[in-house]
């Protein structure tokens, strides 16, 4: 027996264990949830030493042509503050540490989010209305329009919802609904995707090896 | 109010709107293969750039490959690329700021360097203000100033109106109903770490929601996917019910880390729900596939569930398989909704500010670019508005 | 003021990270900080695995309920981090493998398992109770119909009104979250730079 | 007759999921065949913008996905390696995520070997590095400092593929194939609108709806959506090519369809039983 057919059997087992679950919670789930939550942490703390802290930390802390670069002292002793957490006396200075991670992110989110998600979308918004021509377009865009406007209506929180501003926000919600039927709709299909994947793993794959060939 | 001055350097940049260019060095050919080749300081850059642009003359007999030589202070002309014998543009990279640079492009003919063209000059240079953002920058100072002014117009007891959300009425309702059926309220922050800004709101509300668990005094469960979330949490919740003069209710382990794997978490989670069973399921914060995986487990469990998210994606999962459903900005309107602390209603209120500015800007946009069509000078202020709204 | 200094380090940390963004000639400082970041952020996963282990060491000591299957959890974390330590993560060594057959197989299935509630989640879900519910039933009927062949079989205008759906109507509701979500996180990210928010340090205020 | 209906109204949930595995283990089991026809849209932007490149172009592919989107995007990468490696556009492949690279590998050298199309000439494994979008900002300024060396740890500094290319900017294209974040929305803010290159991609279905906007502002040039936008990138890239290898897309077409009547038949019998339930009581009133 190869190693990859032993592969292909642990993989099929471990599928079918998780499919269990549909039916209700058993021992074969309990088992495989276990394992797979121990071994994919054990994954992620592996891939994260050799993905990340070796070559964008300790390999510019100590560069491999010699010398030392003390300013990646700095976020080592932040890492070490992080890490403080489990001492409870030290666990203070994990604060510092926590403070760079959300600055970062938080300078990070500003600029991108307006970018991408305000500003070109209110460019996008920008159109002639007549654009594309006949009256269908007319409309279309009309729809368009009125939608990105009336769903952002939705979300004032500090006007009351009603008269006019009521009207607007209501429509606003309609073409959010229908946003988001068509949004799962159109996501059924990838849904049912990874189902045939892992069903043309087992069928395919898994087996063949018992001598079984459809 | 102090806060505002941050504003004004932000102001003075946008003042300095002036052109920075490096000038401009251009060649023409003159009999050359090579039409024109120019050099020109790479734009908003952090220097160390300069854009090179060549055409080929039309009607010559094109060399096999060229090269592109650069002479710099070493007083050598140094190969750098070899070009396709074709019109194009390169930007040589890494060089030195303020120093000047010389560059020619030699024709290959059969393998021997020929006669090359006139070479050009041209100094790198950094720039201090990104051209093509000036738009989005005064679009964010105002932003900025707007939300500060609300803040303190809040804090110095403004009254500010906040509209109902009905996710948000039910978390008592949610958390009363587990502690009568003596089962646990779970609370998932998403799945990912904290510099994301859902998480962040989500830590905001987990607050308030640890507030009530511990008033009524049911099981608090938060299985988290990253560990600083993990290590955020715990501090939130224990200051949550020492808030509440309950600091003995605290249970540190049922704040937990699961595994950093998206799916990993997802077969955690479904695990400790099919089996603790709780009463209420909070889902608030960055979701991706795991969401109805999550929420149709907990439906199946019994639970009452409000989930909240930003992500398009994901919202119409939880409007399926949730009792309430947070869409967009109403999670980040959650904090203000639950503590009704002044600060936070100000900052919403500019949020809305913010937001008619957008639909103004909108609406402008299209009526013009729409009257445009019939009538040219209308289509200036249609273009306007979509040159401050694009961003390089 | 126990908070002074990290309420500072937000602040300098986001200020740079606005400012690289405008100007151009800072873009050195920003990307230096982002790898600190980053540095910090990934090396904060053994706080992760410490709990992992307290927790399941202690399920096992006091033989709380499903202690029987905490050994696993720990087997499997024990396991991946010693091939991953002693062999490497390169392909087709022992950590690959096990992550190749075991885990990557059992997150696809944990992902496939979407399948199902999904079809579960809309049979329960799309019910015309009323007109906004109808409009939505409608909409991901049409959608589905329009994304697999069989729909332009029935009517083969259904193609065009699914991808009508998702240009228009679709992208107007998206572009209202995104724009409304965009200002929330624009002003919570203000706040935390700002230290107007505070309380993720741990204690309002 | 009417409390029958009822009842279906709220059939237990595994009676869905066993007739939604027999909906798409049948079909693959029969191999069963339905003739898919193309979109106009985005699958065909993609191609044309493709198709428009001259030959000698670079092209940045990046494997932003696991196996476990693999059933969608896989098709896709190998679709579009065959489009490139036809056409003698250069590929320059990455991946943001850390499984792709041996994904994309895969791919690039099963085309590459079947049209007889060389590494390092032609194309080029980069392999992965952590970082997302900070990463694409570093390689908007050097690529050579990101990826001192390839995916199989050789000096890129030689390599013909990467002559003249040390920034994104000096490449024509970005296609990233793209299971989340990072992924193509990260590309288009990182990379698309800030170098001004144009990006196109695919994407797991779930994930199109949110970039269609991008579409529409033209930060996106085109997109390939899911099975459905594999099978039909596959059928495209199939004309006029003698003998094509078979299309992994198109088999899985016919149990999707099949899928989408049983969940569609689902909602129609949940309504059924809705409307009847109330019609009875509100008759009853």
């Amino acid at each position: 027996m190869s190693w990859e057919v032993i592969g292909i059997w642990l993989g099929a087992l471990l599928s079918l264990c998780l499919y269990s679950f549909l039916y209700k919670d058993n021992p074969f789930y309990k088992f495989a949830e276990h394992l797979f939550v121990g071994m994919s942490a054990g994954y992620w703390v592996i891939y994260t030493i050799m993905n990340v802290l070796i070559p964008n930390w300790w390999q510019k802390l100590v560069p491999m042509e010699g010398g030392f670069q003390p300013i990646w002292l700095v976020p080592g002793v932040l890492s070490l503050f992080m890490l403080f957490r489990l001492i409870p006396k030290l666990a203070g200075l994990s604060r510092l540490s926590l403070a760079l991670i959300v600055g970062t992110g938080a300078g990070i989110s500003i600029t991108a989010m307006l970018q991408t998600r305000a500003l070109a979308q209110v460019n996008g918004t920008i159109i002639a209305l007549g654009q594309g021509g006949g009256w269908f377009n007319w409309v279309s865009n009309i729809i368009m329009v009125t939608g990105v406007v009336c769903g952002l209506v939705y979300f004032f929180f500090s006007k009351p919802h009603k008269g006019v501003v009521g009207g607007a926000a209501n429509i606003g919600i309609t073409i959010l609904m229908v946003a988001f039927g068509a949004s799962f709709g159109y996501t059924v299909m990838a849904r049912i995707s990874l189902l045939i994947g892992q069903t043309q793993f087992l069928l395919f794959e898994w087996l063949p090896t018992m001598g079984i060939h459809l | 109010m102090r806060k505002m001055l941050f504003v004004l350097p932000l102001l003075v940049f946008t003042a300095v709107m002036f052109a920075q260019s490096g000038g401009l060095a251009s060649v023409d050919g003159g009999g050359c293969f090579i039409q024109s080749l120019t050099a020109e300081d790479a734009p908003n850059d952090a220097g160390g750039g300069i854009d090179l642009t060549w055409t080929v003359a039309a009607g010559t007999a094109l060399p096999d490959s060229m090269i592109l030589e650069r002479f710099d202070h070493d007083g050598i002309w140094s190969p750098i690329s070899t070009l396709a014998p074709a019109s194009g543009r390169k930007t040589d990279v890494g060089l030195d700021n303020d120093q000047e640079y010389s560059y020619r492009i030699v024709p290959f003919y059969n393998g021997a360097g020929e006669e090359p063209c006139e070479a050009v000059t041209a100094v790198p240079q950094k720039q201090w203000i990104h051209t093509g953002r000036i738009g989005m920058l005064v679009t964010l100072t105002l932003i900025s100033l707007v939300i500060f002014y609300y803040i303190e117009h809040g804090k110095r007891g403004g009254k500010i109106y906040i509209r109902r959300i009905a996710g948000l009425t039910a978390v008592e309702d949610a958390v009363g109903r587990a502690t009568e059926m003596g089962r646990p309220v779970m609370y998932i922050p998403g799945i990912m770490d904290m510099d994301d800004i859902q998480t962040i709101a989500s830590m905001v509300i987990l607050g308030r929601v640890a507030m009530k668990t511990a008033e009524y005094g049911s099981p608090l469960l938060v299985p988290t996917c990253r560990s600083v979330v993990m290590s955020v949490a715990q501090e939130i919740v224990k200051e949550s019910y020492l808030q509440v003069g309950r600091p003995d209710a605290y249970q540190r382990e049922s704040i937990n880390y699961i595994t950093d794997d998206q799916f990993g978490y997802a077969a955690g989670v479904d695990g400790i729900m099919v089996r603790q069973r709780p009463a209420a399921i909070f889902m608030l914060g960055t979701f991706y596939a795991e969401s109805l995986i999550l929420a149709e487990t907990g439906r199946s469990v019994g639970a009452i569930q409000i989930a909240g998210t930003a992500m398009p994606s994901q919202i119409p999962f939880f409007i399926a398989a949730c009792d309430y459903t947070l869409i967009g900005e109403e999670l980040f309107a959650a904090s203000a909704y639950l503590s009704r602390e002044p600060k936070l209603l100000g900052s919403l209120r500019g949020q809305d500010i913010a937001k008619l500015f957008f639909m103004i800007v909108i609406v402008l946009g299209v009526l013009t670019a729409t009257v445009g069509e019939a009538w040219e000078p209308a289509t200036k202020v249609a273009d306007f508005l979509k040159t401050i709204t694009r961003v390089e | 003021m126990r908070l002074a200094i990290p309420l500072m380090i937000t602040f300098v940390a986001g200020m740079i990270m606005i400012l690289q963004f405008f100007v151009p000639a800072t873009q050195p400082m920003g990307d230096s900080l982002q790898e600190w970041y980053m540095i910090v952020a990934s090396a904060a996963i053994f706080l992760g695995a410490v709990n992992l282990i307290q927790v399941h060491t202690h399920k096992i000591r006091f033989k709380l309920k499903n202690w029987k299957y905490s050994p696993v959890t720990l087997i499997g974390f024990a396991v991946m981090i010693i091939t991953g330590l002693v062999f490497g993560i390169e392909a087709d060594l022992p950590f690959d493998y096990l992550f190749q057959q075991m885990v990557a197989p059992m997150a696809a299935t944990m992902f496939s398992l979407l399948a199902f509630f999904v079809a579960s989640a809309a049979f329960r879900a799309f019910r015309a109770s009323n007109w906004r519910a109808t409009l939505l039933l409608i909409s991901a009927f049409v959608v589905m119909l329009g994304r697999v062949p069989i729909g332009s079989m029935i009517w083969n205008k259904i193609p065009l009104i699914s991808e009508w759906i998702m240009q228009y109507p679709n992208m107007a509701g998206q572009r209202a979250v995104m724009i409304g979500a965009a200002m929330g996180m624009v002003a919570t990210s203000l706040r935390m730079i700002f230290g107007v928010e505070r309380s993720y340090l741990g204690g309002a205020d | 007759m009417s409390t029958f209906i009822e009842k279906l109204g709220n059939l237990d949930r595994r009676v869905i999921f066993v007739l939604m595995a027999l909906a798409v283990i049948i079909p693959l089991a029969l191999r069963m065949n339905l003739p898919i026809p193309i979109d106009q849209g985005p699958s065909m932007d993609l191609y044309n913008m493709i198709d428009a490149l001259p030959e000698g172009s670079r092209v940045l592919l990046s494997f932003d996905y696991d196996p476990s989107t693999m059933p969608e995007l896989q098709p896709m990468a190998i679709a579009l390696v065959q489009q490139l490696m036809t056409k003698d556009i250069k590929i320059v492949s990455m991946a943001l995520w850390p499984m792709g690279v041996s994904l994309g590998n895969e791919a690039l050298i099963a085309v590459s070997d079947s049209l007889g199309r060389e590494e390092y000439v032609d194309w080029v494994n980069l392999g992965y590095k952590t970082g997302g979008g900070v990463l694409i900002v570093r390689l908007g300024s050097d690529i050579k400092s990101v990826f001192p060396v390839d995916y199989d740890g050789n000096s890129i500094d030689d390599m013909p593929v990467m002559q003249g290319v040390n920034k994104l900017g000096d490449l024509d294209m970005i296609i990233s194939l793209s299971a989340g974040e990072p992924g193509i929305e990260t590309w288009v803010m990182m990379a698309g609108d800030r170098y001004n290159l144009p990006v196109g991609g695919g994407c797991t279905a779930v994930s199109a709806p949110q970039l269609y906007p991008f579409l529409a502002t033209g930060q996106l040039i085109g997109l390939l959506g899911g099975l459905k936008g594999a099978g039909d990138y596959e059928t495209m890239v199939r004309v006029g090519v003698e003998n094509p290898p078979p299309g992994i897309a198109i088999a899985g077409m016919a149990a999707q369809s099949v899928a989408h009547l049983v969940i569609m038949l689902f909602i129609i019998i949940g309504n059924i039983a809705y409307l009847s339930e109330k019609k009875r009581k509100g008759g009853a009133k």
